[in-house]
């Protein structure tokens, strides 16, 4: 916790309005995904940060984190699942409603090694925003994007279909599995992963002492360091998903711990 | 009728420590006060409790930490610190440069423990002790003192006899004899109270079909508390004479000021800074405004207990 | 494994008498039975719960008597009923037609009255006495009798007595030894046991700068309080063989399951029936269809408790 | 209580769907009153009765009662004043959202006593929308209709002029003050009033024994006996509002007590 007395002047918590709000995924059983365009006067975020989002006329408690997808002009998007309580009121949201937002928050991507070869980046579901935030970053064709769905993709529409490896478990696009059934981090540079915990943990498994970041999901209160809720034991001690994260090198993560 | 075109005054005494304020940040929702810069100004607050200390540090409790209620925040952090000689090299000067009040949350497991980490805090430069007997969260973190007035009678006394600074206690709303406990402090030297700490609350996975917390039981906090942990603040402040710093679930004005009616001197906010972060300077100055609109020269005048 | 083809058995048995389902209104939220007829299909639920009943007459509480708090309802309604002779001439009869189990809720000012009360009630076709020693919102209302384990015995002994019918004994949760009480009433001869009652809670008018009630404190109810509610249950559960029926702010299936995983038998619905009437029917239906789901063929499987 | 075992199968409780929700009145400082429509496809409602409205993703927990301004082909519509949280939910509610309602609950504006005279139409403020209702079933020109307001009026344009009087405290409309200043109940055949309690008492003490009925607003939480929340003292004893009331004759009722 030495750093938690880094001063933090690049965030701020404001009251902003929802611009838009417009479903890209509606299976049925699975929830809603839509993207979410908020007015955002304050610092620019960077790939790999989060918000906490929390609707004025919230109905929990507590604000949720989200990744940012994309930042232009004022305008910071979100893709957001619907799972529990907390996003069913974010993806039902509409445009014209008062929003509060804290951030930006959390680290960013580390910048990729030297090296030689592409960057893998590995999205399983709604993982795929701060992956897709970074690639806009990244140098066209330098990178190849993973992407594992339940059932039918959403969100990679504007990635050329040979730089995109798709997998769902009902086999309704790609390879029929799971992304780390078809994932090989031989050749690649380095690897950029987020999703669901199993997932990324398989993919740490895969990847050894090879260079890859995986983005974790930890119940947050506070999401600025404050409260010790959102824990992640690493071979470097108790870390703090919030601020020390939510990007760590793969091979740090003790996941059974 | 008092004058209405004096400023409010808000600042509060409490044992001899005047504060500009009385919002002041709650203990292990606030971290070491540098967290929650850049979000909100935090040289406003009246003052800031640290996280829950102990001599030692404290990895904390395993598995989930936290689960959201119904207006109710459920937690068990399990007393996560760097111990209290790395507090007061590393944490303790950026602190102190905030301007709000530096308020020491102790905890421990033994007496001994306790003495001796109020010991090495007495020596720098907090203004107050909070003593923390009603963690409800670890195994032997100080809610067992708080539960019963002959044990906390024995705390506060071994660290009233080495602790040069304000005392202040904290006190546990599971304690079946609050105010035994309260006056049981107060007997033993105690300056001030403050109340309440988490609820012991019990959650579980619906899915997984096993408690949500490793340790089954864990701190209910947040809006939800909030007329339970008034009312006890209320029984407390009718039976005592010592300042009493009222928390439990507050997160607007209007919940502020149902403190001070109960006879709160000053307030601590801790669950409501997550839901909102300006939610402390929200309410200095909704309280600022209320007097003003109010004419009221000082918010003690609010107290509804038959106080002399 | 379970047979997955059998339809879900949601029948359960306190005290000898088989519910249909463990889906019970609370007393007071559910006045007479008849109240909600039309909103929902009052012939479904496995039982229902009187208004709370005393000997004689009673007019209730003057002044205010509900205030809202986050997700949390305070009562000050002080029992008022028309008395157990009223009672059973006048709402008793069309009762016994609904379908649900009749338990009435008995209270007293004495153990005299309770025991007055007790043997008329005997006399009638309820099917079960729910004992309330736990009313918090009249002076003598029972309450007292609930918070410590000796008077608790003696009302409950006194009752049983005269008492033929199935006694539950509804316990309060402001009880400072709750399971001491749970013990307490089992040995002094309780068929069964059901928890919580209503919080005593706190709240002020700030405009008024007065207490909302008259009485100053107030009982709480709602899904504030679960988290509360389910760890006594869990305690409770653990400390007694006889069946428990848990509520407390239960309002959704899952909360319904939780108090199941804590070991309750059934469980009663209050104030989540005000917030949606259809609460009850939605729970009855959730729960069967979890079972289907998780092919569990009785509910007592959910239990997290070690119970032979 | 004896009422208590009366069968209500004349009511329902449905999910329903927010038709329209429009601002009819936006003073800065007195917050907004709208009118809002819902499809309903319960049993009409009657002059004088009200629905328990929660939206489905309510932020409070209670349902509020709100008084039946119109019914029309499966649509009820109610008038809305913002007062605390519970109200400023539903004054804010869009159209598509879907909320729940309990009703039609309460008694009715009972039937005019024979007689000469017209009938007095007696509102203060949002208390104007059961009395809306009720002139739609009474002859034109068989009443006159009183509306007090803080400051500018609402809600009454559809009345012609002769059978209004208005009163404002702030003087921005018709009489400087407030309604019972200015309404003398002689030569009335009845008088029918809502409004805050304050106004109703003087109202009562006014009309004396004359026939005057009023509705009157208590805290509720269940809406239909259940509870005994929401008790209303009178002559004849404790009376609950929502079942027994909320209408009752204005002489029975014990204000002070
Ligand atoms: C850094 C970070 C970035 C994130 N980025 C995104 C993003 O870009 N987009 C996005 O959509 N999400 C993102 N998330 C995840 C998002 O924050 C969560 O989905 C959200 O907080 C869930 O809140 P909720 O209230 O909807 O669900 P919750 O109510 O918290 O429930 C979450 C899940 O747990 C289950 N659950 C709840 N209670 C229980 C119980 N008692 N027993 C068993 N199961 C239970 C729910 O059914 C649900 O499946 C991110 C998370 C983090 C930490
Ligand atoms: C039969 C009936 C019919 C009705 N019909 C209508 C109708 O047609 N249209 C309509 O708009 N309304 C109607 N009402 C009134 C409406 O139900 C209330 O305005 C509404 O329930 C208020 O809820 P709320 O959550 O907005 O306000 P609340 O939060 O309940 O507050 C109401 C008022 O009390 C104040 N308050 C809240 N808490 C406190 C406290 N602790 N101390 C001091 N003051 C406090 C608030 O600031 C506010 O001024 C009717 C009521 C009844 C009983
Ligand atoms: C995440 C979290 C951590 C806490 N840690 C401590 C602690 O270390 N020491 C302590 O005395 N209280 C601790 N508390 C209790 C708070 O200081 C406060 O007493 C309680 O949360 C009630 O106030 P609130 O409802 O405003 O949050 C903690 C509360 C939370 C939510
Ligand atoms: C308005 C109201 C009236 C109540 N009256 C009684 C009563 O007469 N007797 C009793 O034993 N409990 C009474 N209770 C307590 C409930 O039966 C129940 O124990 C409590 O509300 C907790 O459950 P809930 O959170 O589901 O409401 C009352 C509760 C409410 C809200
Ligand atoms: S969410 Fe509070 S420390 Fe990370
Ligand atoms: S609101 Fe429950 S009895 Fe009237």
């Amino acid at each position: 916790m030495a750093d938690s007395s880094t001063c933090h002047h690049d965030r701020a918590f404001l009251s902003c309005t929802i611009v838009a709000n417009a479903p890209i995924h509606t299976v049925p059983g699975e929830g809603l995904v839509t993207e979410m365009q908020v007015s955002w006067e304050g610092p620019v975020p960077q790939p790999g940060q989060f918000f906490m989002l929390r609707l004025e006329r919230s109905g929990v408690l507590l604000g949720r984190p989200i990744s940012v997808l994309g930042y232009r002009n004022g305008l910071v998007s979100f893709m957001i699942a619907e799972r529990g309580k907390g996003s069913r009121e974010l993806v039902t949201a509409r445009a014209g409603e008062a929003i509060e937002l804290s951030g930006p928050l959390g680290n960013t991507w580390p910048v990729p090694p030297l090296g030689d070869g592409p960057i893998a980046l590995v999205g399983g579901g709604i993982g795929i925003a701060p992956l897709i935030y970074l690639s806009e970053r990244l140098p066209p064709g330098s990178f190849h994007f993973y992407g594992g769905f339940r059932s039918k993709p959403y969100g990679l529409e504007g990635f050329p279909p040979e730089s995109l490896t798709l997998a769902s478990e009902d086999g309704s696009v790609g390879y029929r599995g799971r992304i780390p059934d078809v994932f090989n981090p031989a050749g690649f540079r380095a690897v950029y992963a987020c999703g669901p915990t199993p997932m990324l943990k398989r993919i740490a498994e895969v990847c050894g002492q090879a260079p890859c970041y995986i983005s974790l999901e930890e119940r947050m209160a506070c999401g600025v360091g404050a409260c010790l809720g959102c824990t992640v034991r690493t071979t470097r001690g108790n870390r703090r998903c919030c601020v020390d994260g939510p990007i760590f090198p793969a091979a740090e993560v003790l996941f059974d711990a | 009728m008092h004058n209405n075109n004096i400023q409010p005054d808000l600042s509060v005494q409490i044992a001899g420590i005047t504060f500009k304020n009385p919002v002041i940040a709650a203990s292990g929702t606030f971290g070491y006060g540098q967290e929650y810069a850049g979000l909100i100004d935090v040289s406003r607050l009246g003052g800031i409790c640290t996280k829950g200390l102990t001599l030692h540090p404290r990895e904390g409790n395993r598995g989930r930490r936290l689960h959201e209620t119904a207006s109710g925040l459920m937690n068990s952090i399990g007393l996560e610190n760097p111990g209290i000689p790395a507090f007061i090299e590393q944490e303790l000067p950026a602190m102190l440069e905030l301007g709000p009040r530096v308020i020491a949350n102790l905890s421990g497991s033994t007496v001994e423990e306790y003495q001796e980490g109020a010991r090495l805090l007495s020596a720098t430069g907090i203004d107050m002790i909070e003593l923390n007997i009603s963690c409800p969260n670890v195994k032997a973190g100080g809610m067992a003192f708080g539960l019963c007035p002959a044990d906390a009678a024995t705390v506060v006394q071994a660290v009233r006899r080495v602790c040069d600074k304000p005392l202040m206690v904290k006190l546990s709303p599971n304690a079946p004899d609050l105010v035994g406990v309260a006056l049981a402090c107060i007997n033993a030297g105690a300056d001030a109270l403050s109340l309440v700490n988490t609820f012991k609350a019990l959650a579980f996975d619906i899915r997984r079909r096993t408690p949500i917390f490793d340790h089954v039981t864990a701190g209910l906090s947040g809006p939800a508390i909030k007329p339970l942990a008034l009312r006890m603040v209320w029984d407390v402040c009718a039976a005592v004479q010592v300042p009493v710093v009222g928390m439990g679930g507050i997160a607007s004005t209007e919940d502020a000021l149902e403190f001070f009616m109960a006879g709160a001197t000053a307030i601590q906010i801790g669950t409501a800074t997550f839901s909102r972060p300006s939610t402390m300077i929200d309410i200095i100055e909704g309280l600022e405004q209320y007097m003003e609109t109010e004419r009221i020269s000082h918010l003690s005048e609010l107290s509804l207990q038959d106080r002399e």
